[in-house]
């Protein structure tokens, strides 16, 4: 087994084989879709932001695998892996981010905007710390409603240091409600460094101000990410208050198409680069006997079908007609129901 | 009953009707509401339903909009408009833009209930009126009953509307006495509607100016002035209709907005009229607001900040030129 | 000395006589001031909101003694206190309450914003949780212009829930500013008790989350007040960035003038009214000798003088004329000097 | 020279005239600004005067409130108007408030930059024009600057206003190129200016507007038809002056206003043409505006919600009628 910086050594062992290939595959789907996706902006075939998860694909991956249909996502505008972690078709996403009609919000959201309310996957939501509120009242509504669903609520860094993320947490705590916070802590927001952006980088020092139990996951290593989600959405989900997580990671690529990298320094990237969540889990894997080169070429080849469909899918989908550009504004009247 | 009573009574009906429908928001449990709103409710839907909250108003607005998506019916109750500006980028780009942001997915029928405008002696950061921010806002529907019927029967309406509605209850009408005629429902929540009938000359009002833009009529009247009276009521969308049948009629308009004059929501009135009615008009239309200043603490400089009917009397007499 | 309940055994002796008479004549001066602003208010001389300390006197008295004329404050709408011990003339702050022309804010504020910058009181904050990021600020501007002041901003329980807390508290820490946050607990925001408020009630545990050191500290007790103030001003003034002291309180009124007070219990308030930092302090004064029935009378006829000195000052100032109305919506140009 | 270089040169003279100057906001420093605006200036003006700030919308303008009470000069930039309603109570209750509140002794004088409007494919949270919600502020300056030398000289006449200035500057200019003229210097920051002239209608526009406003005017004159153009520039307080005088000379008047159309800016334009001129008008006041819906991401959709050069021509033809 390759050795992961900063890995505990009680790394668990690779659980059971399916779900080793599962969490491999859609780890290895999104870094794929997202590739793809930055070759197409380059051709001007997806525009505004596009914000890439390339390097923190672990993470959502994990998470995803410890809910169940009933639950809730909210996420932000790095979510294309979320979304596709989260069942939403790569079709529906990929037609989203070319805006056209067949995409998950149908085209009227993009990349930083995607939904899909049949999997409960409510955004890509692109105001920094904008979303936290949204999992609360989601959870909310769970608990109301008598449900037992959980809601998982993905933020960046950055986000900690918003309002929101102390009157939410704080809510979602004072009200015993269903919550998982994700913070994936990649270190920057934008170019601004963790330490120069909170006063108290230990995160789980903040949870406490809360009374919400924390832990920090290395957020390079699935394994660990997968265990400590279900984990802790075991106990959210039994009725014990929220948690938050906060998952270690790092991203690969620029904050979003138009950043210089100024602010770190090629050194630092490599070193992570290192610990790419992928290969390394693939190295584990292979050591495990649980892949060989063929299983991971069959692997490589179906997501990149995935992916070659879903552009196809794209490029072939209608536009929506400029006639409906006022349309979703307000609800419209449901069939055979007067207003 | 009182208007504070009739906003009770309506959101009484509405939890015993619908099992997903509560209300939240700061003191509006133990306390009974800051302006009395909600005494008495605690008892009999409990905490649950009648849900106090910290002073986080990002926060639990955020939350009603998550507890609307999630299936409830939340009424949220910002305990001013003064407040609000706090989670004015909840309502703005979660509330109103989540419809349209999801291709049509993600409905958020919600209420938020907020107390609003001046005349108490609160002075600058106590006494905004934000009617035309709001009514700006595409997805939203912003609501300003001025009676007891319509703060009754328009939170019913609101109730069963299927996006945002914001409903403005003025500070100085809480206290106001009217009849809730028996049988009582939801009132229309997409008209404007005529108070008084008069062929000289339309004013237009809402909310909190109503009740002194009446008296104004009556001082017209006295002065051989036949005024129309014009309650919108419905902020957004605006009822142009009713609103320019009243001015095509009368060939002169006074708008009487409580908000500061630049930008407030009489500049779009008076636009619309004159886009719809520009070769009606006798005159320009007129407009009487409040002075663009924060809003100063002693009553004389108060009052004088504020249209009244004295000025709105005036204002109009010199729009129709006698 | 009498014991009051919660009081640490280490009282600290009364330092000296001349310092304790001081606290109890700034204790009593908030006292009587504010129970002949509740006159004025039937009376329909106070309007508006007002928003009496009555009980929390030992606090506002307390920290100010650890100030210098260079240090700000900034304060919130329940601050005549605050405003008198910082030497804001009773008589201005009087006529403010009145809205007269010679008010501390011109007449323009009333009550809850009460501002005198050749003090360095910077109001008078209404909007709860308002006036953090202020004394942030404040500080930054001190800190840029090697200034070694200290900036003392109070806020009460209920702000601590309000994303401005979270934001101004890290900032603070994060560069190292002079403020020294001062929460006066009191227990309830308007009706709402703090543990409805509040899912962690140890303001300790919060600071952490921002790597600020924080003590509780007993608000009845104004030697408490002053000694915790003293150390905490001086850490602060030593560049060891901010503070926080949470100073556990009572409000023996209404919140305002307009509240039932339907969610406490007489006995509660019974209860913390025997513990009013006045009568507990004059007791101890008292069994130390630095007072006896002939100073402390005449201590009051000097406070009585004060007080009603103001009220008729207030009375006889004239209004401001209804001409000024939009007057200081912009500055004036200075007298000449071209615009 | 760009226009975001042109203001930059304008911070760097700000910061080197005065060392009560300073800019603070998120990613102004190591990163160099979202959009490239401040790239450079953290090598020469260190962090402590070109300040990184956490994602702190409301902190870090309360914060820039304070260090201009505390006596520092405040440039402080909010990333893109959209984060902006995160601190607009801080802006609408301290900055603009405190000068009135205190009677006169609190001055505030803090210049807010941010970036602002559509056009990027940004979609719905990311394209707000916020324009006429700040110019309805009592005791803020508003300022849209549309051109290399007003981007420059605006933030430099700023920087010596006593009182809160707003500067939208919009994300389609910063890449505009055109000369600064040697010597350039602080603009007016009272007055609007004409950009063309004409004589068969006066086109009003400003900020990412203004471009495609004189587009339209080419366009106009290859039709025969002479629209003078008008840049507003200062959006609070209104130049009325230099407007009414050009529509009293055209007679007739469209305005060009990038936001949603209901309660906008355009509106209190419209009116107040209407006030001081409506005998001189000979057709009532055009709008173009965009369209009513929270920003869709697909260009064909954005663009046909945004206004263009020919549906301004177009609404100018109609109201000529030629
Ligand atoms: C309220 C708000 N402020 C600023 C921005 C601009 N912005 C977009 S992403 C970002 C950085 C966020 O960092 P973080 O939360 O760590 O998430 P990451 O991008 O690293 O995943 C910023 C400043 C925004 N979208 N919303
Ligand atoms: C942002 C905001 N929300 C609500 C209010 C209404 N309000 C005024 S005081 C108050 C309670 C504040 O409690 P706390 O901070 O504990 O201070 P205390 O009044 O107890 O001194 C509330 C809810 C306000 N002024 N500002
Ligand atoms: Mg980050
Ligand atoms: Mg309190």
């Amino acid at each position: 087994m390759t050795t992961v910086p900063a890995t505990p050594a009680t790394t668990p062992a690779v659980p059971d084989a399916a779900h080793a290939r599962d969490l491999l595959r859609d780890m290895l789907r999104i870094r794929r879709f997202e590739e793809r996706c930055a070759e197409l902006y380059q051709a001007e075939k997806i525009r505004g932001f596009l914000h890439l998860y390339i390097g923190e694909e672990a993470v959502a991956t994990g998470v995803m695998r410890a809910l169940t249909p009933d639950d809730s996502v909210v996420a932000t505008y790095r979510e294309h892996g979320h979304a596709l972690v989260r069942g939403v078709p790569a079709r529906a996403i990929m037609a989203e981010m070319f805006g056209k009609a067949t995409g998950c919000s149908g085209g009227r959201g993009g990349s930083m905007h995607l939904f899909d309310t049949a999997r409960r996957f409510y955004g890509g939501n692109a105001i920094v710390g904008g979303g936290l509120p949204l999992a609360v009242g989601l959870a909310l509504a769970d608990r109301m409603l008598g449900r037992r669903s959980v809601t998982a609520c993905f933020f960046g860094d950055g986000a900690v240091a918003e309002g929101t993320f102390h009157e939410s947490l704080n809510l979602a705590s004072l009200w015993g409600l269903p919550v998982l916070f994700c913070c994936e802590n990649n270190l920057y927001a934008m170019g601004t460094a963790l330490v120069r952006a909170q006063a108290q980088v230990d995160f789980t020092t903040k949870a406490a101000g809360y009374r919400i139990a924390a832990h920090a996951v290395d957020g390079m290593d699935v394994d660990q990410v997968a265990a400590a989600s279900r984990d802790a959405v075991a106990t959210v989900r039994a009725g014990d208050g929220p948690m938050l997580l906060e998952f270690r990671t790092y991203r690969f690529r620029a904050h979003s198409m138009f950043d210089p990298e100024l602010y770190r320094t090629r050194e630092e990237v490599d070193a992570w680069k290192a610990r790419c969540p992928i290969t390394t889990y693939e190295a584990r894997l292979r050591a495990a006997g649980v892949i060989d080169d063929a299983a991971k070429a069959t692997l490589e080849a179906e997501v990149g079908r995935e992916v070659e469909d879903a552009v196809a899918f794209a490029e072939s989908s209608p536009w929506e007609s400029v006639d409906t550009l006022t349309r979703h504004v307000y609800s419209e009247p449901e069939p055979g129901h007067a207003t | 009953m009182t208007y504070r009573e009739a906003v009770r009574e309506a959101i009484r009906k509405a939890l015993r009707a619908d099992p997903r429908a509560f209300l939240m928001g700061e003191d509006v449990g133990r306390y009974g509401g800051c302006y009395a709103v909600s005494q008495g409710l605690l008892d009999e839907f409990g905490p649950e339903r009648i849900r106090d909250t910290p002073l986080s108003e990002a926060a639990f607005v955020g939350a009603g909009i998550g507890a609307a998506l999630g299936g409830m019916r939340p009424i949220v109750e910002v305990m001013t408009v003064n407040f609000s500006l706090l989670a004015l980028d909840q309502v703005v780009n979660n509330a109103a833009t989540l419809l349209h942001m999801s291709g049509g997915q993600c409905h958020v029928p919600l209420v938020i209930r907020m107390a609003t405008g001046a005349g108490r002696q609160v002075a600058a950061q106590h006494s905004h009126n934000f009617d035309g921010w709001y009514a700006h806002v595409p997805g939203l529907t912003v609501l300003a009953p001025a009676t007891i019927e319509d703060a009754h029967g328009m939170l019913l309406a609101a109730m069963h509307h299927p996006d945002p509605v914001i409903l403005f209850e003025h500070v100085l009408l809480y206290a106001s006495e009217g009849q809730l005629p028996d049988g009582a429902d939801a009132v229309s929540i997409t008209s404007a509607v005529v108070r008084r009938g008069g062929s000289d000359i339309t004013l237009i009002a809402w909310g909190g100016m109503l009740a002194r833009t009446l008296a104004a009529a009556d001082q017209l009247q006295a002065a051989g002035i036949s005024a129309e009276v014009v309650d919108v009521r419905v902020l957004r969308p605006l009822d142009d209709e009713t609103i320019t049948t009243s001015v095509r009629r009368t060939h002169r308009a006074l708008i009487v907005d409580e908000e500061w004059r630049s930008g407030s929501l009489s500049a779009e009135i008076a636009t619309r009229i004159a886009e719809h009615a520009f070769y009606d008009l006798d005159a320009p239309v007129g407009r009487v607001c409040s002075a663009e200043v924060p809003m100063p603490y002693p009553r004389h400089l108060e009052q004088a900040a504020l249209p009244q009917a004295d000025t709105i009397a005036a204002a109009a007499r010199a729009i129709v030129g006698r």
